[in-house]
């Protein structure tokens, strides 16, 4: 139990994949501005990695390392994630149209997340077992929602701000960012 | 319809798989052995520099014997692992050893220790931490010589009384702002002494053992 | 006859931001004045410093945005972020700490948002967390409080304060030494009541740390003095000072060996106090209704314990405050009040009131 | 079996990749098929936005095909009769940045207008009734036509067609129902003009 | 004491009261010339009833209430109408609006009028169309007949009438000295007012602790009366109707609701005179009392102002000095507007003339940025968050200011009165409820243009299936004809289609020439704008302004410019046709 | 869309739609590698390789693929691409190698290639569509190393530090060290520097094109008014 909790601690705050890892920047400055499309990001980003994570386990055990192609990860993994968010899509767009069409516009986004690709790879690479995988996985996620859902609530903020010209747009979310992630160098070393 | 598309889609997909598949695996066998080559290499530098290519003539790398489950806890290690052995003709002229040490100011700090037969440090280097930049990373040879400090040491020099930082009447330098890093790092090179001193002649035992297989496995 | 056409309201009340910023100023005169004697010259320095260097970079970036400079400058609140920065830095920090810690405080985390009101992020405490992360040496070096020096060593006066910090001379032995949470942090494996013998930072105070107990009483009458005249409400620093309380009061655990320590000990020690009246009330940053900064104060008291006992700061105002500036705009839109003639709260998302 | 695979990588490699690729493309192909989206609901929502002005100016006969045409991937900013206005609302709606309003398809006018005809000159020959998208225009053939001014969405499509320039597009009147308070001026620009405090008494008296 | 309740923020501003009740109540000579604008309530302006040059009796309608949400006009004084036009009125914009006026005949001459002393006997349906006529609107505020306030036909009986004589704006006194001279008449207005709603059970009078003398003079009338008056501690905007219903009963309006629908009516002290006078004296609503108050102003107190009055007649007779006014505000210091111009006349709505001095009220300071402090939000009443208001209104983002509950803004001023940096946030919050009004406005109007727009292509698509449907019809007729000629002669398709070929020749023949008549006619339509426009520059040119001139001339020149297209178009279109002519020659 | 000149070409890779500065896209490497010049060379070059061959064969295929699959064939495209770089720079420069991490993997997703593939390459000649990877690439790569050297230099005050990595053994005196030895400002190489850096550059970039816009509306006249319309209601007879 410990063990989850310090997995889920480590990879939210400590290892935060966007701020202190650098995974998953393309669509946390481009898509954020709005508070409503963040969280509707976020669910569908952290459903999808969960669900990687763990086909990707399963594709890296009794594919890939049965028949030594190690090498062959990134391509097996970027199938699998295409797979789960064609799949994901389909799944929520037969099922209920409503969540549909809260999140149907994200999903084909989140292939070119890398976070999910690279959870994907950090965790074949570190040896997990499948419930450490899937948990990696989720708390890649929200840890990608939190920030998400504060910077976007952020930036709606700063829309009335008076910055200057050179700095408005992508330049001070970048510079916002960096403060944030400052701000999450505080949580280093908890567990 | 339905069956159509998916015929001719697969059939596309497949192909594209079969082109790529054939030049990944013949890039992957053309470079298979290259990159086996480098990752051994990357392995050695640590153990090298420790133990110098003029002092031994054996290969490190191959020269392995576990730990011991008892000794685990005095090391810091949760699963255990591997000392190498460098031999000159054959004979053992020093161990490598791996050591954790828990107390750093922020959670473990991995380190091998060099331990000369004689009971003499050969070298240590701080292989994996987590310490402030700019304090606590001064243990890293990338950053700060005193690493260099411990060569040449035992445990009768100093007496074990002096294995501590300055601070704390040792005779080891602590860093300026930080104390915890150096003393958790100085401890736990001296408990490897401690640990070697225990266990050295186990090893030698088994480095003879071992010298035969690998001449049988050199010879192949 | 022709007159203006103004809007209403016409009158206004005697109140202004600058006189705002300038009673701030004189709240941080008991905590200043504490530092002061506990710990010598170097804080007078560091904020004489600050608030030369903040003011001519404020100038300065208001001049290359073609603003009237004087009449931003009159607002005072350069000032008030330079002094806190002074404050909350380590006594006879080199000089250009002070000066890397002022540019970053206005040009980054101020100016680039459009100068006073826009910034979310405090930029007093931006200051201080690059500093801390950038040059852990300087700014974990403190001076030893006035009860504590050995024998025969008294803290550097003003003339050789200032060789310290400017000419690079280093301070006599004895001079410098752990904070009270610093060394505690630090004596793991002893049990709490062995460290308040053992430790002189504890075993010669009054009540918290030697030294330490003093500074934050000294803000909080401060602190008390703006609650007075209403310059905060009380929701953020009682919610900040009652979860810091709380939380160690639940890891209590009774003063054994993994005990991060007491209530009084977390409550006055390091920046508490300071941060709870002077840090986490700075208006621009924090969330803006009173339940937001009840939400608000008692984030930042959580994650300052959190910090404290489990993670690698021995102190983490700076950190929980910058944490809690990123959530509150977040906390603002989940915590509105409830307006007159509307049975619920609302959030700020939605779209149309629920029924 | 999975060992001697192993033994021989490509053709390890052939097989999973293979394996891989035809499983995943049966599957898209099969989703292709299945889930073939219909209908756009985002189309109903960005003529939402549109201004309704039906004046062509966007290059499309009308706001819907526009917003068709955005909704496929057009650009927002086509669109002089709603401005800035309507394309941040669009963009907010799409989740873009808001560019500017592209200059080749005309500018955005400050004053609303409606179309007027001059009665005494017309004609009465009801082009411009055949030219107006909302049927503001009354008349019939030979009789002098008057435009209904609360229908007239002023996209001045009338005025062209008129074969004695008849039709005017006038300003719409602002009047004490419209009006409402400006924003305040900004303080930098206070500054600049001559709004100097006219005493520094202090308001504490 | 009856209990009161707290409402959240408010402010104390310095009441300034005390200057204006030195004296009673006075009157204002009546001044030469009134104006009386036809819009001084909410809802539709009144319908003028008279002509220019028409005399005039004192209390005559001049002005008909136009709809249900509108009230009559009368004249204040005896004279002569003397102008119907656009004047200059007494609104935040500056603007002009359709105004009478009326040159005094000094007589001051009452049309006949009467009252009807035991109202108790007449049924409220009576007593509310006398009220109506009276041109009676709210006097303590938005101005909104009174008379549809007290109608019946609310949801639910009226159990709660509250009398509004709070007054809480600094400076204003006028209720205040109405109740100290006038409590019997005003008692005996809610008299009436009782009886019109049914005898509700509460009656209340709410009025701030800072009045003791109106207090003292209403409490020997409204002894055992079923009227309580309930006094409660000074702080402003009490008297906003909203606040006042809590402060009095506890109950809060639900959003977007009225009084009536949750059992209350609220009328001001002021109005409720104006209905005595009304009902028991039959005088039509033409005077009130205004506050004349400030300090560029040597005589502070209270008239009894004729409507029209142009405030100027006011400062002139209150030694005013005007170099020494710094604004000249229509209302109180809280809540009024600033005037552009003194010669707009005193109306329903207007309690108060305020002409402040620079030390008393100087000119605003810029606003400095808002630093968050939430003083606003401590202030105000309606527990908004003024901050975020701001700054969603510097967004523009509306979505979020009406999820801010924007509408449920008293504009109070309670925030820009508290805030250190000077923000004039109730201006803010005007512009943007303004402009989210004006979007819904647009929005209602573009959704009809669709309509419009998807029913014309309907249309001209039916119209096109219509055509379509009758050329078939056509051809099979035809078709059916030439088969039976077909049948009868035996050949001839190939003939058939040379001719139908020739018809469309001479079809397409005539067009070119329909053309060019078009052309021609353009050109005489555009020959005579020219010559109009010739002729109205050389009219203008002997008694016109520069700036008109310019108008004219660019008129002519526009004009040129379309005769010279008009011609060049007709010139191409013939030598087009001469091209086309000789292709088809070869 | 085909009718894009080479210039155009050029100028929109390496500025006017610089993947990293305009279009946002590749951040992730863009701020987890640039550390060090090293660093950032070694990815931008693997990067810039990739992009010239998935552009060039994607823009070979183009023709052949159906929508439904072109996705998933242009990402197995990348990908295989990116594991021969992968296995190659393991074999050759292991400790780059080991340095990049995770950040040569990703260059599948780095959505610069993926964004180029779908909007240029699917629709352009091989040779343009090469042209367009090589600019893009040299764009990106241009970013990365001016990141990589800002950083470097500010943070631990040398350029061109452990330039062995990726040039052999004599590359390692290539390092100038201006601020002497003890210069460190470690903000800079932390993740926090990363973000605060790249706002700068793209801050400077608007700067730069605002002068340029201001300097070429002052030349320009007047946009047309209404010149593209069309009548909403058909023809007026
Ligand atoms: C931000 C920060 C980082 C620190 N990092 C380290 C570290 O990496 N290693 C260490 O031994 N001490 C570290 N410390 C602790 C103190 O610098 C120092 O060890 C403590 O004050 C006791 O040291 P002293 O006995 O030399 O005064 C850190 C302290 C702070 C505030
Ligand atoms: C647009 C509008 C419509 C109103 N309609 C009614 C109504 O139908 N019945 C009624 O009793 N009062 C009505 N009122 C009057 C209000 O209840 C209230 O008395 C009036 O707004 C004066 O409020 P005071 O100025 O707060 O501003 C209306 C007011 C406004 C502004
Ligand atoms: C902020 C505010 C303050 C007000 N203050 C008073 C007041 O002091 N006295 C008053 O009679 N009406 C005041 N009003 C107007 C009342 O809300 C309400 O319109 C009036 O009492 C209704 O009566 P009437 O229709 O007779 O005018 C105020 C309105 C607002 C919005
Ligand atoms: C009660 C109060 C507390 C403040 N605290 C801070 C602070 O912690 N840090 C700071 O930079 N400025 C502080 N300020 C000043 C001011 O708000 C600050 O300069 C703005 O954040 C800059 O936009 C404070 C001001 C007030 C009134
Ligand atoms: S330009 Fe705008 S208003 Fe005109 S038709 Fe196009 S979308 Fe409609
Ligand atoms: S009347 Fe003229 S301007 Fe008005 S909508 Fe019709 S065509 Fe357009
Ligand atoms: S009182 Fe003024 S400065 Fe303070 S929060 Fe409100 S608007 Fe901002
Ligand atoms: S004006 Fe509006 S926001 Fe301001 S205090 Fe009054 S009710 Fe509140
Ligand atoms: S590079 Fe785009 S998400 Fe990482």
């Amino acid at each position: 139990m410990q063990e989850f909790a310090i997995i889920l601690v480590s990879s939210i705050l400590i290892n935060n994949y966007v701020l202190v890892q650098f995974l998953g920047l393309c669509p946390f400055m481009g898509v954020s501005n709005k508070l409503e499309s963040a969280i509707g990001m976020s669910a569908a980003t952290t459903f999808v990695l969960t669900l990687t994570a763990m086909a990707s386990y399963i594709v890296d055990i009794f594919v890939l390392m049965p028949l030594g192609l190690i090498y062959l990860r990134t391509i097996a993994f970027i199938l699998v994630i295409a797979a789960v968010v064609q799949f994901t899509k389909m799944f929520i767009e037969k099922t209920s149209p409503l969540l549909y069409r809260v999140l149907g516009v994200f999903l084909p986004l989140i292939t070119t997340n890398c976070a999910v690709l690279g959870v994907a790879l950090q965790n074949a690479s570190k040896d997990l077992n499948f419930m450490q995988s899937s948990l990696y996985g989720f708390g890649a996620g929200a840890g990608f929602s939190l920030v998400l859902i504060f910077f976007s609530a952020m930036r709606e903020r700063l829309a009335a701000a008076d910055i200057p010209a050179p700095f408005e747009g992508a330049a001070i979310a970048m510079i916002t960012a960096g403060l944030m992630s400052l701000a999450f160098m505080g949580f280093s070393g908890l567990v | 319809m339905i069956l159509q598309s998916i015929r001719f889609n697969a059939i596309v997909l497949a192909v594209f798989a079969l082109i790529t598949a054939i030049i990944l695996a013949s890039t992957d066998s053309l470079t298979r052995d290259k990159i086996a080559e480098s990752e051994r290499k990357a392995a050695q530098r640590k153990l090298l520099e420790i133990i110098p290519i003029e002092r031994h003539d054996n290969d490190l790398l191959m020269d392995v014997q576990p730990i011991p489950k008892r000794f685990w806890a005095q090391l810091g290690l949760k699963s255990g692992g591997d000392i190498h052995i460098a031999r000159r003709d054959g004979l053992p002229i020093a161990a490598i050893i791996p050591a954790i040490t828990p107390d750093g100011y922020s959670g473990s700090i991995a380190m091998i220790v060099g331990i000369n037969f004689d009971g003499t440090i050969a070298g240590v280097r701080v292989t994996e931490h987590r310490e402030t930049p700019g304090l606590g990373d001064k243990v890293d040879l990338k950053k700060s010589d005193w690493i260099l400090d411990f060569d040449d040491k035992s445990l009768v020099n100093p007496e074990r009384d002096g294995w501590d930082v300055k601070k704390n009447g040792g005779t080891y330098d602590q860093f300026t702002g930080a104390t915890i890093t150096p003393r958790a790092v100085i401890h736990q090179i001296a408990e490897t002494l401690e640990y070697f001193s225990q266990d050295s002649e186990r090893l030698l035992a088994q480095a003879a053992e071992n010298l035969d297989k690998i001449i049988e496995s050199s010879d192949e | 006859m022709a007159f203006k056409q103004i809007t209403s309201p016409h009158a206004h009340a005697a109140q202004n931001t600058t006189k705002v910023m300038q009673l701030l100023l004189w709240a941080t005169v008991p905590g200043l004045a504490a530092l002061t004697i506990q710990f010598g010259w170097g804080s007078l320095i560091n904020i004489v410093l600050a608030v030369v260097t903040s003011v001519i970079c404020e100038a300065a970036i208001i001049k290359l945005r073609k603003r009237p400079v004087a009449f931003y400058l009159r607002d005072y609140s350069a000032a008030v972020t330079a002094v806190l920065l002074g404050l909350a830095l380590p006594p006879l920090a080199p000089w250009w700490v002070v000066v890397v810690g002022s540019m970053f405080s206005i040009v980054i985390a101020k100016q680039l948002y459009g100068g006073l009101g826009y910034n979310p992020f405090n930029p007093a405490m931006v200051g201080y967390v690059v500093l801390l992360i950038s040059f852990p040496i300087q700014m974990t070096t403190w001076i030893t409080p006035l009860a504590l020096l050995p024998e025969g060593v008294s803290h550097p006066g003003i003339v050789e304060s200032l060789g310290i910090v400017f000419a690079g001379y280093s301070p006599a032995d004895g001079v410098t030494g752990a904070t009270p949470l610093d060394s505690f942090k630090h004596s793991s494996g002893l049990v709490v009541d062995q460290i308040y013998q053992n430790d002189p930072l504890f075993s010669q105070a009054a009540f918290a740390g030697v030294g330490w107990e003093w500074v934050n009483l000294g803000f909080l009458a401060g602190g008390i003095v703006l609650l007075a005249t209403r310059i905060f409400t009380w929701h953020g620093p009682v919610a900040m000072l009652a979860a810091i309380a709380l939380m160690s009061i639940i890891f209590w655990d009774g003063g054994s060996s993994e005990s991060p320590g007491s209530p009084l000990m977390h409550l006055f020690s390091g920046a508490s106090m300071m941060g709870a009246f002077f840090i986490l009330t700075d208006p621009v940053s924090s969330a803006v209704s009173n339940r937001g900064r009840l939400v608000y104060g008692a984030l930042i008291g959580v994650l300052v314990y959190i910090i404290r006992a489990w993670g690698n700061y021995p102190d983490a105002v700076a950190f929980a405050v910058l944490l809690a500036n990123f959530a509150a705009p977040f906390i603002d839109n989940y915590t509105l009040p409830r307006t007159y003639g509307h049975t619920d709260r609302r959030r700020a998302t939605e779209k149309e009131e629920d029924a | 079996m999975i060992e001697s695979i192993a033994q021989q990588p490509i053709l390890a490699a052939l097989i999973a990749l293979v394996g891989l690729g035809i499983l995943f493309g049966a599957l898209l192909g099969y989703a292709a098929e299945k889930f073939k989206v219909e209908g756009d609901p985002i189309v109903e929502q960005i003529d939402e936005l549109l201004p309704q002005t039906q004046c062509g100016q966007c290059g499309f006969p009308g706001c819907k095909p526009y917003a068709e045409s955005i909704a496929s991937g057009d650009a927002i900013n086509k669109c002089p009769p709603g401005g800035q206005s309507t394309i941040n609302a669009i963009a907010s709606l799409l989740d873009v940045p808001a560019p500017e309003l592209d200059a080749e398809h005309g500018e955005e006018a400050d004053l609303k207008t409606v179309a007027y005809i001059r009665e005494d000159e017309c004609i009465g020959c009801t082009k411009c009734i055949q030219a107006c998208p909302v049927d503001a225009i009354l008349g019939a053939a030979k009789l002098m036509h008057t435009v209904i001014a609360d229908e007239c969405t002023g996209c001045d499509l009338c005025v062209e067609p008129c074969p004695v320039d008849c039709i005017d597009m006038l300003p719409l009147e602002e009047g004490l129902k419209q009006w409402h308070w400006p924003a305040p001026l900004k303080t930098a620009d206070l500054i600049a003009s001559d709004r100097a405090p006219h005493s520094e008494e202090g308001r504490a008296a | 004491m009856t209990k009161t309740w707290v409402t959240p923020g408010g402010v104390h501003p310095p009441e300034n009261k005390h200057q204006s009740l030195t004296l009673p109540i006075g009157a204002l000579p009546i001044p030469e010339k009134l104006l009386v604008p036809l819009s001084q309530h909410i809802g539709a302006p009144a319908n003028t009833c008279v002509k220019v040059g028409q005399k005039v009796l004192k209390g005559q309608k001049i002005a008909d209430a136009t709809g249900s949400v509108s009230v009559p006009m009368h004249a204040p004084t005896s004279g002569t109408i003397s102008a119907i036009e656009d004047r200059p009125i007494a609104h935040s914009s500056g603007m002009s609006a359709p105004c009478i006026e009326i040159t005094s005949d000094g007589k001051d001459n009452w049309i006949d009028h009467e009252g009807i002393a035991d109202f108790e006997h007449s049924s409220p349906q009576i007593l509310t169309k006398i009220i109506a006529d009276a041109g009676i609107a709210g006097m303590g505020g938005a101005g909104f007949p009174s008379a549809i306030k007290l109608s019946p036909g609310h949801q639910r009986p009226i159990d709660t009438l509250i009398i509004n004589a709070t007054e809480c704006e600094p400076y204003i006194t006028a209720d205040d000295s109405a109740i100290r001279e006038r409590a019997a008449e005003i008692i005996e207005g809610i008299g009436i007012l009782s009886h019109i709603l049914g005898n509700p059970s509460n009656i209340l009078i709410g009025i701030e602790d800072n009045k003791p003398e109106a207090i003292a003079a209403l409490q020997p009338h409204v002894a055992d009366s079923g009227i309580s008056v309930v006094s409660f501690p000074t702080k402003y905007p009490s008297g906003g109707e909203k606040q006042l219903i809590f402060i009095l009963t506890g109950k809060e309006l639900p959003s977007g609701t009225l009084p009536a629908e949750a059992g209350m009516v609220c009328i001001n002290i002021g109005t409720t005179y104006a209905i005595k006078r009304a009902v028991v004296n039959g005088e039509p609503l033409i005077s009130r009392v205004t506050t004349m108050t400030g300090n560029a102003c040597g005589i502070n107190r209270n008239y009894e102002t004729l409507i029209g009055t142009p405030v100027s007649h006011m400062l002139a007779h209150s030694e005013f000095n005007e170099a020494a006014c710094s604004r000249l505000v229509m209302g109180g210091p809280m809540m009024g507007f600033s005037l552009t111009s003194a010669d707009v006349p005193v109306v329903k709505t207007t309690n108060c003339i305020l002409a402040p001095s620079y030390s008393e009220i100087p000119d605003d300071e810029p606003a400095q940025p808002c630093i968050r402090c939430g003083m606003c939000a401590e202030a105000c009443p309606a527990s908004l968050l003024p901050q975020q208001l701001f700054w969603y209104s510097q967004a523009e983002d509306h979505d979020r200011l009406e999820a801010h509950n924007l509408f449920d803004c008293i504009e109070c001023g309670a925030c820009s009165y508290v805030c250190p940096s000077n923000i004039p946030l109730v201006q803010h919050y005007r512009h943007s409820k303004g402009e989210i009004l004006k979007a819904r406005e647009e929005k209602v109007k573009s959704d009809h243009a669709r309509e419009r727009f998807e029913f014309h292509q309907q249309r001209m698509e039916q119209a096109e299936k219509d055509k379509e449907a009758k050329r078939a019809a056509r051809r099979e007729a035809a078709e059916k004809a030439k088969a039976s000629t077909a049948a009868a002669t035996g050949a001839g398709s190939a003939a058939d289609i040379i001719t139908a070929a020739q018809a469309r020749a001479a079809a397409k023949k005539v067009s070119p020439e329909q053309q060019q008549a078009k052309f021609e006619r353009s050109i005489a339509g555009a020959e005579m704008r020219v010559q109009m426009a010739t002729e109205k520059l050389a009219e203008a040119a002997a008694d016109q302004t520069d700036e008109q001139k310019n108008i004219l001339t660019a008129a002519l020149n526009g004009a040129k410019q379309k005769l010279e297209q008009a011609q060049t178009r007709l010139a191409d279109h013939i030598e087009q046709h001469k091209e086309l002519d000789s292709e088809q020659v070869k | 869309m085909s009718d894009v000149t080479a210039s155009e070409v050029v100028k929109n890779g390496l500025w006017t739609n610089n993947p990293a500065l305009v279009q946002l896209l590749g951040l992730c490497p863009l701020l987890a590698v640039t550390g060090s010049v090293v660093n950032a060379l070694g990815l931008g070059i693997a990067t810039l390789a990739v992009l010239v061959g998935s552009n060039t064969i994607v823009s070979l295929i183009r023709n052949h693929v159906s929508d439904a699959v072109r996705l998933p064939a242009f990402v197995i495209i990348i990908a295989a691409f990116v594991t021969c770089a992968e296995l190659l720079m393991k074999a050759f420069t292991y400790d780059l190698y080991q340095i990049l991490g995770i950040f040569i993997p990703l260059i599948v997703t780095n959505c610069a290639i993926l964004g180029r593939a779908e909007a240029f390459a699917s629709k352009n000649k091989v040779g343009l569509a090469a042209l367009d990877g090589f600019m893009m690439g040299l764009g990106f790569l241009a970013v990365l190393v001016a990141l990589g050297a800002i950083r470097e230099l500010l943070g631990s005050g040398t350029l061109f530090a452990d330039m062995h990595l990726l040039f052999g053994a004599t590359a390692s005196s290539w390092v100038l060290q201006p601020f002497g030895e003890n210069y460190s400002f470690l903000i800079a190489v932390l993740p926090p520097g990363a973000f605060l850096v790249t706002g700068f550059l793209i801050a400077i970039k608007n700067a730069i094109d605002a002068a340029n816009k201001r300097r070429a509306d002052a030349q320009r006249d007047a946009p047309v008014k209404g010149a593209k319309r069309i009548r909403t209601t058909g023809h007026i007879s």
